[in-house]
């Protein structure tokens, strides 16, 4: 086996890198997203007046600079994966630890977001758009969290040492279903905050 | 070279979804539980409207009848039947007189209850405001 | 049998056998009910027969889990149970507790029963589902923690595998959503709230971690398939379930005063419910698929084969059907609901306990397999019920669709009375299958008694 | 050093350029929506935009670009519907 194959692709050939288990997980939370997404866009096409109304209250500075933060906090992931893959425990742990770093920014963003609305009496009974608003941002935001969990578990048994040039699945698995949070995220910015 | 798909991976797929999903259920209930008293009116249940739920309990209404839509599917809706018969009268005289063993032909049966008319009024009141929680719209029509 | 206190297991099978066909008894004078109307009136009037018939289902279901958790766990941990005697006499308390239930529901009438146990004190009874009075309902609390002390135990003393794990948070599940069924708020809004808390996180909740451990355990035993390959499939299976099933309870939340945003979520999850339904299915046909050996008990195989599809059926395909809020808007508490709840239950549930008996009672009678006639006749009575639970629920989604239609759709929408005078023709259909589905049932149970010859247990 | 050379060039200075290319594509994004632009066409270029912009994240980030042909097409598929739907939808609010 060449070394290529064992650094580029430490994955059964042909297969997504991380955990299978983990992609049955993604491709669902995929799905349930994806029928929300629907669900509010056709939600829009019979309402586009208040949809339109409404969209002109949110954020759209706070909603742009979070896509930065988890492109970014993305990217940081990436370089974690490429460090592991090295065998550079310590560059994967920092480069995770940034990446968690951004995750908190795009929470503590968000709060505000959330305390704003909140204080203007906002709730998810308001209006069929802030409804779906408030539901997709903060379920969203309850998976950025998990992520985060996820990223810092395995921070931690990267930090204990326990991933190896060869054996390094669980970094591949956690940054593939911190991607697809930000995947979420960069589907639900134009969807929410721009197409009007 | 490691494993694609691993035990550990699957349980902790579940054990981390299901704790996440309970957490949202937890979130929304408590959504719901702000916005509930805005649907149910809670502010009109008297001691009568308690009362009346107490026998519509008692006599196990649910067994044939659907309130809101849930219970058994033999006899009519009674979430709005107070709307539908225009008012309590209707519905008090019809449960006084069924009689106890049955009316002839081969029609679906109600027992005689024999409540009293301080129940009967229960009955009403409870039947009265449950017609007037807020229930998206629901039933389609007022046959219920 | 490689446990001798797996024998407890024997009388639980044979209990829920036994009330198993009293719940199909019950459900036949009720068919009937529906198109005789003054049939057995007023000596056993509908509601006392739908009751019966309800309670009667989840009890025999719970004495199958229970007979399949003892059995089970013993085998799983490789070791005796903690304490064979609290087995059996939780076993007669439950028994005892249940059979009285029933013949309250039936001498007394229920306003009656109400008030000799105290319903005035602490109300919780007149409930779907959860008519029992409060002693009974304490009594299956009780029941519960005697036998999740016992398996607990077991488990905590032997080998600590996935399947028992999986099957233990079930039951412990079940046991804390019960809890519920203590808060009967006088807010009816609070009180359906609250309520599907038992029902809907059972059914669709952890009664299916359940149904996914005993599923997992005889496909174990039957296929040969590494354990491995299955637990791991478990868990995937299970956590589709509570990731779509937990949120999915929104589709109880249409229409009874909860915030409408419910009619999002609860369509949204509750689409998704049938994909672990389906993951079964696949699972079910691909375990035994790759079998590494032909185990003797085919009828075994066959009702873990049934279990998968008609789950998939049942709960995902007719549950999926009337799901969606703008759908159920019109479907919702009509015959359509009757004829998921007829398929789902029996398809998943009914079905996976008969699955576990049809593997551990001739283990339990000292033989791997029953006889070739047996198994044969076992067979037959398992295509009888199964193809006859499919036509009661076409008939009886036939019949919800003309209700529907009749009552709730068109523009001179009929009373409920004059619609169901309507449909007469689907319930009278409905009841033959419901005949033939009892047939298929005696003919189960002959099959327990057909000798011929046997292999010994391995 | 062969392979960490190799690594570097396919995997991590891809994935940078990728980087750049989606704050870019951000940056379109908002000064859509800032400028409050609608209409038809220039919903169907940021949904568009989204588009290349989750394909970039799935390909090169998610590291699909190097498994097979399904799952690169279970992905694009679900962007497609996703996306798709989405502009069917506008375009049904349109009237």
């Amino acid at each position: 086996m060449s070394t290529q194959i064992l650094t580029l692709d430490s994955h059964k050939a042909g297969t997504p890198p991380g955990d299978l288990a983990i992609w049955f997980f993604i491709f669902a939370e995929l799905l349930a997203f994806g029928i929300f997404f629907l669900a509010y866009a056709f939600a829009r096409a019979n309402n586009v007046e208040l949809f339109n109304e409404s969209q002109q209250h949110l954020n759209r500075e706070s909603g742009a600079i979070n896509t930065v933060v988890l492109i970014t906090s993305s990217y940081f992931v990436v370089r974690a994966v490429a460090a592991i893959r090295e065998g550079l425990s310590r560059q994967c742990v920092y480069w995770l630890g940034a990446a968690i770093g951004l995750g908190g920014v795009f929470l503590v963003i968000k709060l505000f977001e959330f305390h704003a609305k909140f204080s203007a009496g906002i709730s998810l009974s308001t209006n069929t758009f802030y409804m779906f608003y408030l539901s997709l941002t903060i379920f969203h935001f309850m998976h950025v969290i998990l992520g985060m969990v996820i990223l810092a578990a395995v921070m931690l048994k990267a930090h204990q040492g326990g991933y190896t040039a060869e054996h390094h699945t669980g970094v591949e698995t956690g940054a593939s279903y911190w991607h697809m949070v930000d995947l979420l995220w960069i589907i639900l910015f134009p969807l929410v905050y721009v197409i009007r | 070279m490691s494993q694609a798909f691993t035990k550990s991976m699957a349980r902790n797929i579940f054990f981390g979804g299901s704790a996440f999903f309970f957490l949202l259920l937890v979130a929304l209930t408590f959504d719901t539980m702000q916005v509930l008293p805005k649907r149910d009116h809670r502010e009109n249940i008297t001691p009568a409207v308690e009362r009346g739920k107490m026998v519509w309990e008692k006599n196990n209404c649910i067994g044939c009848h659907t309130l809101l839509g849930e219970g058994a599917y033999y006899a009519p809706e009674l979430g709005n039947v107070y709307a539908r018969r225009g008012g309590g009268e209707f519905i008090k005289a019809w449960i006084k007189s069924r009689p106890a063993e049955g009316t002839p032909g081969n029609r679906r049966q109600m027992p005689q209850f024999n409540l009293t008319d301080q129940e009967l009024d229960d009955m009403v009141a409870f039947l009265k405001w449950t017609g007037e929680i807020n229930t998206a719209k629901w039933p389609p029509n007022i046959e219920g | 049998m490689q446990y001798q206190s797996q024998a407890v297991a024997k009388p639980y099978f044979i209990a829920a056998i036994g009330l198993f066909v009293g719940q199909i008894l019950f459900g036949l004078i009720m068919g009937l009910q529906y198109v005789m109307g003054d049939f057995l009136f007023p000596a056993i009037p509908f509601n006392v027969a739908r009751m019966v018939h309800t309670n009667l289902l989840i009890v025999w279901l719970l004495f199958g889990f229970m007979g399949a958790a003892y059995y089970m766990i013993p085998e799983e941990s490789e070791t005796e149970l903690f304490s064979p005697k609290l087995a059996l006499l939780t076993f007669w308390v439950f028994l005892v507790a249940g059979a009285l239930t029933i013949v309250g529901y039936l001498t007394v009438p229920y306003a009656t029963l109400a008030k000799f146990t105290f319903n005035d004190l602490w109300p919780t009874m007149g409930r779907e589902f959860l008519e029992q009075p409060l002693v009974t309902k304490v009594g299956i609390v009780l029941v519960a923690l005697s036998m999740l002390f016992n398996l607990t135990m077991t488990v905590l003393k032997g080998r600590k595998t996935s399947i028992s794990i999986v099957l233990l948070m079930g039951l412990w599940g079940l046991a804390v959503f019960f809890l519920f069924s203590f808060y009967n708020p006088s807010n009816l809004v609070l009180d359906k709230y609250f309520w599907w808390w038992t029902v809907h996180l059972w059914v669709e909740g952890v009664w299916e971690l359940i149904l996914g451990s005993l599923l997992a355990f005889v496909l174990i035993k039957v296929t040969g398939v590494d354990r491995e390959i299955i637990e791991k499939w478990l868990y995937m299976i299970i956590a589709m379930v509570l990731i779509t099933g937990i949120i999915g309870m929104g589709h109880h939340y249409y229409w009874i005063g909860t915030p409408e945003y419910w009619q999002w979520f609860g369509s949204v999850f509750s689409a998704l419910e049938p994909i672990p339904f389906f993951m079964m299915t696949v699972f079910a046909f691909n375990m035994v698929n790759r079998r590494r050996r032909e185990h003797p008990n085919k009828a075994a195989v066959l009702w873990a084969l049934g279990t998968g599809v008609m789950a998939f059926l049942g709960a995902g395909v007719w549950g999926f059907l009337h799901t969606l809020a703008p759908v159920n808007f019109y479907t919702h508490g009509t015959q359509i609901t009757a004829a998921h709840g007829h398929m789902a239950f029996y398809g998943a549930y009914a079905m996976v306990v008969m699955t576990i008996i049809s593997y551990a009672m001739p283990m339990l009678r000292g033989r791997a397999a029953n006889s070739e006639k047996s198994q044969v006749l076992e067979m037959w009575s398992f295509w009888l019920m199964t193809v006859a639970m499919v036509f009661i629920t076409l008939f009886l989604t036939a019949a919800g669709i003309l209700q529907v239609w009749l009552q709730r759709v068109s523009t001179e929408p009929l009373g409920f009375m004059a619609a169901q005078d309507q449909v007469t023709l689907f319930y009278w259909l409905r009841e033959i299958s419901g005949v033939i589905f009892l047939i298929g049932l005696v003919l189960y149970i002959i099959s327990f008694f057909v000798k011929g010859e046997t292999k010994e247990a391995a | 050093m062969h392979n960490i050379e190799n690594q570097r060039s396919q995997f991590i200075r891809p994935c940078t350029r990728v980087w750049l290319g989606l704050l870019a594509l951000t940056s379109v994004t908002y000064g859509i929506g800032r400028m409050e632009l609608g209409g038809t066409q220039i919903v169907m270029l940021v949904l568009i935009i989204t588009f290349i912009k989750g394909e970039m994240v799935a390909g090169f980030f998610m590291g699909l670009r190097n498994t097979s042909l399904l799952w690169r097409a279970i992905m694009a598929s679900w962007l497609v519907i996703v996306g798709g739907g989405i502009a069917i939808a506008y375009l049904v609010g349109l009237k």
